[in-house]
C-alpha cells in the first residue's frame, strides 16, 4: 500500500528538517508509542493500542537507510511485530524537503506493509486506519513544526476525517474531545512527558465485527515516525480484489 | 476457539451493574449477546481482563410505545425485532433491517444495544438509527443521559459512551406524518457484512417531503449520516429525478474503499442506486400510509 | 464457577471457569460429542443446540451463561429412544452424508417446526440459513424438513430395503 | 422422466437391495443421534494438546526464536521448533508430488500460515496462550503471490533450500501435437481466445484437520487417528517420513467430516503431534481451527488459463491450443499421480470431436500455501472442463451460432467410442448429445430463447447458460497411475460368516458417500445377501486392505469394481459348494439373486446363507473352507462420467447482481447403485459449483495477506442463496466397469461452473461481454457492463495483484 502527502510548512528547509530528524522529539505524535531506546541509529520502541475491545502491544525499530542532510532527503525502514505475533508490519518512507518560498514543502512517499491475521480480515478497514493513524500523526506534528500547542491527536479520528470528501456528510467533527477517550489515553502532551505510555483508545481504528480489522498498522506508524501532514492525494486502495 | 482467561460478573440488577462497571472501568468490557465480541475473543484479537454479563438485567428486553417514542431495552435481541408486530406497524425501516442482520441463529442472541456500542461501521443498526433520528439512553450511576445517534457514534468502533455507562435503551420517534422507509443491503451471503447498505426514510406532509433520512453502511470508516442528501429532498414534492438528486449527494457522502466485497467506484454507484431505490420505495409505502 | 444447567432434561450442577465456551463445554466436559466445532467466526452454526427452546450457536456463548437454563443437544432429540420425526426425516430423505452439520441442522428444523409446524420451502431455507452444508446442496435438507412436517404425529414408515 | 439405455437394474428385490434400490443410508442411525465418532471426539487417557505457531508473514528468514516464555508456562509440557524436529531429521517431509516441504520451518517462512513452532500442553487453552509467549524475529522478505510475478527475472527465490533450484518455476510438461495443432490454427476460418483464472478455491470440509496420534512407548506401535481420505497411502507416507517400522503403524480413519480432497496430504500438524507423541510418551492430539484450515491446507485451482479455439465458419472444431501457468505455492504439493504434472487438465479437448490438441502447462512457486488437491473433481478436471465450455460458448456468440447447436456439431458421436482424444485419453462411452437434449428438454430451451429476446427488448437480461462437460475418473491403471510411486489400485476383502452375514473390507475411505450402504448393495447384487446383513468397514490400515483411498471419485470406479470382483470370487466357490449340497454338477446350476437351483427343477436349491454355513460346516472334500476372499483391482482404463448443465439467470445490470431461476442439470455416471445416494452426490457438487461461480475464492493482497482466511470472507452459500436443483439422467454403462458404473462425486463441480459463468455472459453477451473471472461477484458484473462498450472488451479478471 502506498500513502503519498506533500504539505507546506511556513518554515525555512534547514529549520524543519533538523525538527522531523528528532525523532526522540516527534516521536510522542504517534498515539500511544514510546521510544524506548537509541541503539547504534536505531530507534526502538513500543506503541499500545487499544479499539474497542481490542488491544495489542507493537514493538518495533526504525532506521534510516540514507540520510542526506545536504539534499534534504532520507529514507527511513521501519519494522515492527505485534508482541503476541499476530502481526507485522514495515514501511519505507522516503522524505524529501524543497524550498517553496520563504517556507518548505514536504513530500513524503510512504510504502506501507502490513501482514497478519488482522491482515487476513478484508483489507479495507486496515486502510483506513493506516491512513487515519497518520492523520493524526501529522495534525501533530504540523503543530509542532509550526510552534504551536500539539492538537490532541489521539482524539481526533472520530468520522469527520478531514481527508475524506464531503466532510459535512460525515458524522459531525467527532474530533471534540469528549469522544470516547478512555481515561488513561495518551495525549500528545501526556506523551511527551516521559514514562510509560498507556494503551491509546484509536477510536476510529479497527476492530471488527469479528475482529476483521485491526492494527498492525500502528506499527506502520511507529514508522510514520516522521514525515507528513494532511494527505493530499493518498492511493487509497489499489485494486479489486 | 480458545480465548484467553478472564474474570466474570454476572450482576442481577442494574444497580449492581452500574457498580461493576464503575468499579472495574476500563478493564471490564460488557457482555450482552456476545455475537461480536465472543468471537474476537476466541480469534484473540480482544483480551478483556473481565467480562460483565448484564444477560440478567430485569427489564430491558421490552419494546414499547410510549411519548410518541418506540422505545426498546438494550437487550432485545434481533429476532425480537424481527418478529415485532408493534415495530412493523411503526418503523418500516426497522422492520426492513431487522431480518437481514446477520443470520438467524445469531439474531437470536445478538442485541440492539449491543449493535449500537458495538458501533461496527459494517454493522445495521447505527445507520437505521441515524436515518430514523434515534437516541440512545446511557445509564450511570450518575444517572440517566440521553444520547442522539449522531453524537453515540464518533469512530470506527468508538462511541463517546463513558466510562461507567451502560446503554440501557434505544429510542426512535414515531412520525405523525405519513411516513414510509426502507433498508436496501447488498450482502453475499446471509451472515455476510454488507458490502453496501442504505437506509432510507421519508415524511410526508401535504404532497411534500416533510422530513427525510439517510444513512450508509460500510462505505466509510463509520455509518455515515447523509446529510446533504436529506436536505436535497425536505420541502420537495418526492419524484424520480429529486430522489436521483439525493442519491447523488449521498454517493458523495460516501468514502468507500477498495476491498474483496467491491470497488471503492461500485460501492459509490451502489450507494446511489440504493438510495434512489430506497426513496422510491419510501415514497411509496408513504402513499399508503397513514399518520400514526 | 458453579453452574446449574439442565441437560436434555436432566438437571446438574458443575464447575466450570469462564472462559469455556458452552461448545466446548457440552463436549469435553459432558461428553456430548454429537455437538461439533467448525469455524472461528461464528459462521457454520455446526455447534448449534437449543438454550430454552432457542436455537443458538453454543461457540460464541460461554457456558457460565446457560447457568439456571436448559440446553437440548442432538443426543436430547430423540424421545424414549424413538427418533423425532425430524431424525426421521433426515434419513428418509438423505438429509445427510458426512453427518458433520446434520445434528445442528436437525435442532434448528426441530425448533422451526415447533414454531411453524407446516413450513414452506422458503421458510425452511430461511430458517436453516444460519447453518452451513457443504455436501447436501441443502435439497434433501429441505426435503427432511417437509417430511417431518408432514409426518409429525405418526410413527417412521417403513424404509425400503 | 428417465431415460436409460436398459431398462433400470433392479435385478434383485427390495428385500435384498443390489444395485438400483434407493436403500435408506446405514451410517445415518449414528449420525442422527449425534454418536457419529470423528476425530476431535476421541480422547485417550493423559493425552496431551498441541497447537501449532503460524508465520504471520509469507516470506521471510527467521532470525530467531524464543520459546522460553512459552516453556515456562505452568501446563505446557514442551514447545517444539524446527530445529528440535531437525535433530530428528523430521524438519521436512516429501511432497505428494515428490517435492519437499517443511514440516516446521527452520531456514525461512515461504507462505503466511506457514508452521514455525508447536506448543504441547496439558490442555488446549494453556497451549494457545502459550502461543502468544513464543517470540519469533523475521527477517522479511518480498513476498511473491503471482505466479507471473514469481517466473520474472527480478523475482526473489522462493526455494532457495532446493539445490540446483534456479527460478521460481515447479514443472513444466506437455501434452497432444504442437505441430498438427499449428496446421489446424492455419486452416481455421474463426479464432477464439479466451484468457481466465480459475481463482484459488479450499474445500473446506466442515470438519477441520486433525488427529490423536498415540505412540505406545513400551512397544513403539503408534496409532493415528487422523482425518484421511487415505489412510493406506499415509501409512505408508509415515513410515517413509518418521522412518517407523510400517508394521507398527496403524491409522485409522474414523468418521470424516467431509473431506472433498482437504484430506488427502499428509500435513505438519499429523508429523508434529506423532513426533511428540513418541518423544514425550503421551497421546497428542492436534485439530486445527478454520482459519489454520483455510491458510495452510491443500487448497485447489488457482489456474491462469490461456485457450485458443481454431473454427471453421460452419462451426466445425479444428483444434485447440492451450497455455496454462499454475500458482502452486511455496511447495508443490499437488496431490495427484506421479506422470501428469498438471494432473489430468489436459483433458482439456472436452466433448468434441477435433484431430489437434496442444497444451502447455507450467508452474511457478510463489509465497502462498501449498496444495493444489482434487478438490471435488479428478485431478484439475474442473479447471479444464471450465476453459472448454467456456471457450465453446464464446465461439458461439462468435460465429451467430446457438451455443447448444454449435455443441451438437461437434460433439463426439457414440459411434466413436471407445474414442481417442487429441491429448491420448480413451473416453469409455457416452452419449453426449442425448444428454444435451434432456436438458434442452427440461429446461424449455426454445421457449427460454424466446423470452430471452423479449426480455431485451423490455430492458431486463436473462441467461442461458450451458455445459456438456466429460470428466475422468476412477484412477488409474497401473502403467499410468501412481502416487508417490504406489500404484492407483483398489482393494476389497469380503468374508461371509457361517450364518450368512457378511463384512465387506475396503481400501478407500467415505467421507459422506454413504459407503456403508452403497458397497453393501454390491454384494447384496453379486451375492444375494440382503444388503443390511453386510457391515462395512473402512479406515483402519489394520483391518481393511491395501487401497489408495477415497478422491478423484474413484472409490465406485475401483473400491467398487473389487467389491464386484471378490464378490463374484466367492459366488463362484459358492457354486462349488452348492452343487456339493445339491449333489448336482456346478453347470446344472442356476443362479437367481441369493439362490443356486437345479435347471429346469427350481424347487431344488439352496440359498446363499445355507451355502455360507456349509462352507464352514459341510464342504466338499478337498475345497478349501471358509468362504472369503479379497481382490486386488487394476482398472484397464478411467471411467468418462459426462453431462450436461443448462442454467437460467437473471441479472440486474445495474448493481451486477445475478440469481439463479432454473438449473437443470442432467447426469450420466453409467450405471447407478443407489439412484438417491448419487442424487445427493451431484446436489452437492451442483451447490459447489455455484459456491465458486458466485462467491467462494482465496485471493492474497500484496503484501501477500490470504484474504479468504476465515468463513467470514471465504463465503459458503447457504440454503438461501443455493439454487433449487432439477436432475435428470441417462445411463450409459462404461463398458470396461464390471457392473458399469463410472463414478459420480464429483461431475457437478467439475461441469457446472461453467453453466453459471456462461449463463451470466449470456446474459450479457449482445452489450459485447466475454469474460468475468470466477467469482463472478456483483462489482465485476457491474463493471464488465460498463466497460463492454469500450476497448476493454467487457473482461473482468480476477488475477491477484503483484506488487
Amino acid at each position: 500500500m502506498e500513502l503519498n502527502h506533500e504539505f507546506r510548512v511556513d518554515k525555512p528547509p534547514e529549520q524543519v528538517w533538523e525538527m522531523m530528524t528528532d525523532i526522540p522529539a516527534i516521536a510522542p505524535c504517534l498515539p500511544g508509542a514510546e521510544l524506548q531506546e537509541v541503539v547504534d541509529g536505531e530507534y526502538r520502541g513500543v506503541v499500545k493500542v487499544k479499539l474497542g475491545p481490542v488491544t495489542a502491544q507493537y514493538k518495533g525499530a526504525a532506521t534510516f537507510q540514507e540520510r542526506d542532510d545536504a539534499a534534504r532527503r532520507a529514507v527511513l525502514r521501519a519494522e515492527g511485530r505485534e508482541t503476541r505475533g499476530q502481526g507485522n508490519a514495515r514501511a519505507t518512507i522516503r522524505a524529501r524537503l524543497e524550498p517553496d518560498g520563504g517556507g518548505t514543502r514536504v513530500a513524503v512517499e510512504t510504502d506501507l506493509m502490513i501482514t497478519g491475521r488482522v491482515a487476513q480480515f478484508g483489507r479495507g478497514v486496515l486502510a483506513d486506519v493506516s491512513s487515519k493513524l497518520l492523520d493524526q500523526f501529522v495534525a501533530c506534528l504540523e503543530a509542532k513544526l509550526s510552534g504551536q500547542a500539539a492538537p490532541a491527536a489521539t482524539e481526533t479520528a472520530g468520522g469527520g476525517d478531514g481527508g475524506r470528501p464531503d466532510p459535512q456528510d460525515v458524522p459531525s467533527d467527532a474530533a471534540s474531545a469528549e469522544a470516547g477517550p478512555v481515561p488513561g489515553s495518551a495525549t500528545p502532551g501526556s506523551a511527551e512527558s516521559a514514562g510509560p505510555a498507556k494503551p491509546v483508545d484509536l477510536l476510529g481504528t479497527a476492530g471488527v465485527p469479528l475482529g476483521k480489522r485491526l492494527l498492525p498498522v500502528v506499527v506502520a506508524v511507529l514508522v510514520g515516525l516522521f514525515l507528513l501532514r494532511r494527505r493530499r492525494r493518498s492511493h487509497r486502495d489499489g485494486r479489486n480484489l | 476457539m480458545y480465548p484467553a482467561r478472564f474474570e466474570y460478573e454476572v450482576p442481577a440488577t442494574l444497580e449492581e451493574a452500574l457498580a461493576v462497571l464503575a468499579e472495574r472501568g476500563d478493564d471490564a468490557r460488557v457482555l450482552a449477546g456476545g455475537q461480536s465480541l465472543i468471537p474476537m475473543m476466541k480469534l484473540r484479537f480482544a483480551t478483556p481482563a473481565a467480562l460483565v454479563d448484564v444477560n440478567r438485567l430485569p427489564g430491558l428486553d421490552r419494546i414499547e410505545e410510549v411519548d410518541g417514542q418506540l422505545r426498546l431495552g438494550a437487550l432485545v435481541r434481533h429476532n425480537a425485532i424481527a418478529d415485532s408486530d408493534l415495530v412493523r406497524r411503526r418503523n418500516h425501516v426497522m422492520a426492513a433491517a431487522a431480518p437481514w442482520i446477520a443470520d438467524p441463529l445469531v439474531r437470536n442472541l445478538g442485541t440492539i444495544g449491543g449493535s449500537l456500542a458495538h458501533a461496527d461501521p459494517e454493522g445495521d443498526w447505527a445507520s437505521v438509527m441515524l436515518a430514523c433520528r434515534g437516541e440512545v439512553v446511557a445509564t450511570s450511576g450518575a444517572g440517566e443521559r440521553v444520547v442522539p445517534i449522531d453524537e453515540l457514534i464518533t469512530g470506527m468502533f468508538t462511541t463517546s459512551l463513558r466510562p461507567g455507562e451502560l446503554l440501557t435503551q434505544v429510542r426512535v420517534p414515531i412520525p405523525s406524518r405519513p411516513n414510509g422507509g426502507t433498508y436496501l443491503k447488498l450482502e453475499r451471503k446471509v451472515g455476510d457484512y454488507a458490502t453496501v447498505a442504505v437506509a432510507t426514510r421519508l415524511e410526508v406532509d401535504d404532497g411534500r417531503i416533510a422530513d427525510a433520512g439517510i444513512a450508509l453502511t460500510s462505505v466509510g470508516p463509520s455509518n455515515l449520516h447523509a446529510r446533504e442528501a436529506e436536505q436535497v429532498l425536505v420541502g420537495e414534492h418526492p419524484g424520480d429525478e429529486l430522489f436521483a438528486e439525493a442519491a447523488d449527494a449521498a454517493a458523495r457522502a460516501a468514502s468507500p474503499r477498495s476491498d474483496v466485497r467491491g470497488s471503492a467506484e461500485y460501492k459509490r454507484h451502489m450507494v446511489r442506486v440504493f438510495v434512489r431505490r430506497g426513496l422510491a420505495r419510501a415514497a411509496e409505502l408513504a402513499g399508503r400510509t397513514t399518520a400514526a | 464457577m458453579k453452574i446449574t444447567v439442565t441437560v436434555n432434561g436432566v438437571e446438574g450442577s458443575y464447575d466450570v471457569e469462564p472462559w469455556v465456551l458452552l461448545a466446548d463445554f457440552v463436549r469435553t466436559h459432558l461428553g456430548l460429542t454429537g455437538t461439533h466445532i467448525g469455524c472461528d467466526t461464528t459462521s457454520c452454526g455446526v455447534c448449534t443446540v437449543m438454550l430454552d427452546g432457542t436455537p443458538v450457536k453454543s461457540c460464541t456463548l460461554f457456558a457460565v451463561q446457560a447457568d439456571g437454563r436448559a440446553v437440548t443437544t442432538v443426543e436430547g432429540l430423540a424421545r424414549n429412544g424413538e427418533l423425532d420425526p425430524v431424525q426421521q426425516g433426515f434419513k428418509e430423505c438423505h438429509g445427510l452424508q458426512c453427518g458433520f452439520c446434520t445434528p445442528a441442522m436437525m435442532l434448528v428444523s426441530r425448533a422451526l417446526l415447533d414454531r411453524n409446524p407446516d413450513p414452506s420451502e422458503d421458510e425452511i431455507r430461511w430458517a436453516i440459513s444460519g447453518n452451513l452444508c457443504r455436501c447436501t446442496g441443502y435439497v434433501n435438507i429441505v426435503k427432511s424438513v417437509r417430511w417431518a412436517a408432514e409426518h409429525a404425529a405418526t410413527p417412521a414408515t417403513a424404509t425400503e430395503g | 422422466m428417465t431415460t436409460t439405455e436398459q431398462p433400470a437394474t433392479q435385478a434383485t428385490p427390495p428385500g435384498i437391495g443390489g444395485i438400483g434400490h434407493s436403500l435408506r443410508r446405514r451410517e445415518d442411525d449414528r449420525f442422527l443421534r449425534g454418536a457419529g465418532r470423528f476425530v476431535d471426539d476421541i480422547v485417550l487417557p493423559r493425552m496431551l494438546h498441541a497447537a501449532v505457531l503460524r508465520s504471520p508473514v509469507p516470506h521471510a528468514r527467521i532470525a530467531s526464536i524464543d520459546t522460553s516464555a512459552a516453556a515456562a508456562l505452568p501446563g505446557v509440557v514442551a514447545v517444539v521448533t524446527g530445529a528440535d524436529l531437525a535433530a530428528h531429521n523430521l524438519a521436512w517431509m516429501p511432497t505428494l508430488s515428490g517435492d519437499t516441504q517443511a514440516v516446521l520451518a527452520t531456514d525461512k517462512v515461504r507462505f503466511q500460515g506457514q508452521e514455525v513452532a508447536a506448543v504441547i500442553a496439558e490442555d488446549p487453552y494453556v497451549a494457545h496462550d502459550a502461543l502468544d509467549l513464543i517470540d519469533v524475529d523475521y527477517d522479511t522478505l518480498t513476498p511473491v503471490v503471482n505466479p507471473r510475478q514469481a517466473l520474472a527475472d527480478d523475482a526473489p527465490l522462493i526455494r532457495d533450500d532446493k539445490e540446483g533450484q534456479e527460478g521460481n518455476r515447479c514443472y513444466r510438461w506437455e501434452a497432444g501435437d504442437r505441430e498438427a495443432t499449428d496446421r489446424a490454427f492455419a486452416e481455421a476460418d474463426v479464432v477464439v481466445e479466451l484468457d481466465t483464472h480459475y481463482p484459488r478455491s479450499h474445500p473446506s470440509p466442515l470438519e477441520t484437520c486433525g488427529c490423536v496420534a498415540d505412540v505406545n512407548p513400551a512397544t513403539g506401535h503408534a496409532t493415528i487417528y487422523m482425518t484421511s481420505q487415505a489412510p493406506h497411502a499415509h501409512r505408508t507416507l509415515f513410515a517413509l517420513v518418521a522412518g517407523l517400522p510400517e508394521e507398527k503403524i496403524r491409522i485409522i480413519s474414523p468418521d470424516i467430516g467431509g473431506g472433498f480432497g482437504n484430506k488427502v496430504p499428509i500435513y505438519p500438524g499429523y508429523v508434529v503431534a506423532t513426533a511428540a507423541s513418541l518423544l514425550i510418551g503421551r497421546p497428542v492430539k492436534w485439530v486445527e481451527s478454520r482459519s489454520e484450515n483455510l491458510i495452510s491446507t491443500g487448497f485447489a485451482r488457482d489456474y491462469h488459463m490461456h485457450g485458443e479455439l481454431a473454427l471453421k465458419r460452419d462451426g466445425r472444431i479444428l483444434g485447440l491450443r492451450v497455455n496454462m501457468l499454475s500458482d502452486n505455492g511455496a511447495f508443490f504439493a499437488d496431490a495427484q499421480p506421479t506422470k501428469f504434472k498438471a494432473g489430468l487438465f489436459h483433458i482439456v479437448t472436452g466433448s468434441y470431436d477435433y484431430p489437434a490438441a496442444h497444451v502447455v502447462t507450467e508452474g511457478a512457486y510463489t509465497n502462498k500455501a501449498p496444495g493444489g488437491v482434487a478438490y471435488r473433481c479428478s485431478f484439475r478436471v474442473t479447471e479444464a472442463s471450465y476453459l472448454i465450455e467456456r471457450l465453446v460458448q464464446n465461439a458461439a456468440y462468435e460465429l451467430g451460432v446457438d451455443p447448444a447447436e454449435l455443441r451438437l456439431r461437434n460433439f463426439i458421436r457414440p459411434d466413436q467410442f471407445p474414442y481417442r482424444s487429441p491429448t491420448g485419453f480413451t473416453y469409455d462411452s457416452g452419449d453426449y448429445a442425448r444428454a444435451l437434449r434432456l436438458a434442452m428438454e427440461r429446461v424449455g430451451y426454445d421457449d427460454l430463447r424466446r423470452e430471452q429476446a423479449e426480455a431485451r427488448e423490455q430492458g431486463r437480461l436473462i441467461g442461458i447458460g450451458l455445459a456438456s462437460f466429460t470428466e475422468v475418473v476412477g484412477a488409474g491403471n497401473h502403467k499410468e497411475f501412481d502416487i508417490a510411486g504406489i500404484k492407483m489400485f483398489d482393494s476389497a476383502e469380503l468374508r461371509v460368516h457361517p450364518t450368512g452375514k457378511a463384512i465387506l473390507k475396503l481400501g478407500v475411505r467415505s467421507q459422506g458417500q454413504g459407503h456403508e450402504t452403497t458397497f453393501a448393495q454390491i454384494v447384496a447384487e453379486e451375492l444375494g445377501i440382503p444388503a443390511t446383513d453386510i457391515a462395512v468397514q473402512e479406515g483402519d490400515t489394520d483391518n481393511t486392505p491395501y487401497g489408495l483411498g477415497t478422491y478423484a471419485s474413484r472409490s465406485t470406479p475401483v473400491g467398487g469394481a473389487a467389491t464386484v470382483m471378490v464378490a463374484r470370487k466367492l459366488r463362484d466357490k459358492a457354486r462349488v459348494i452348492a452343487a456339493h449340497l445339491l449333489e448336482a454338477a456346478e453347470e446344472d446350476l442356476e443362479w437367481e439373486p441369493g439362490r443356486f437351483f437345479v435347471k429346469g427343477t427350481p424347487s431344488r436349491g439352496v440359498t446363499i446363507q445355507d451355502v455360507a454355513f456349509a462352507a464352514y460346516t459341510n464342504f466338499p472334500e478337498g475345497l478349501e473352507p471358509g468362504l472369503e476372499g479379497v481382490h486386488y483391482y487394476d482398472p484397464p482404463n478411467m471411467t468418462y462420467p459426462f453431462g450436461s448443465y443448462i442454467v437460467v439467470v437473471e441479472v440486474d445490470a445495474e448493481t451486477g447482481q445475478w440469481k439463479v431461476r432454473r438449473m437443470v442439470a442432467v447426469d450420466d455416471c453409467g450405471v447407478r447403485i443407489n439412484p438417491m445416494i448419487v442424487e445427493g452426490q451431484i446436489h452437492g457438487g451442483l451447490a459447489e459449483g455455484y459456491a465458486m461461480a458466485n462467491m467462494q475464492f482465496i485471493t492474497f493482497d500484496e503484501d501477500g495477506n490470504c484474504i479468504g482466511s476465515n468463513f467470514m470472507d471465504y463465503l459458503i452459500p447457504t440454503a438461501w442463496e443455493t439454487p433449487r436443483f432439477e436432475l435428470d439422467e441417462t445411463v450409459t454403462p462404461s463398458p470396461h466397469h464390471p457392473i458399469g458404473a463410472k463414478g459420480v462425486g464429483e461431475s457437478a463441480t467439475v461441469g457446472s461452473p461453467a453453466a453459471y459463468v456462461n449463463a451470466v455472459i449470456d446474459a450479457l453477451a449482445h452489450l459485447g461481454v466475454r469474460n468475468i473471472d470466477m467469482p463472478v461477484l456483483p462489482h465485476r458484473v457491474w463493471a464488465a457492463v460498463r466497460d463492454a462498450g469500450g476497448s476493454g472488451g467487457g473482461e473482468q479478471g480476477g488475477v491477484p495483484p503483484a506488487p
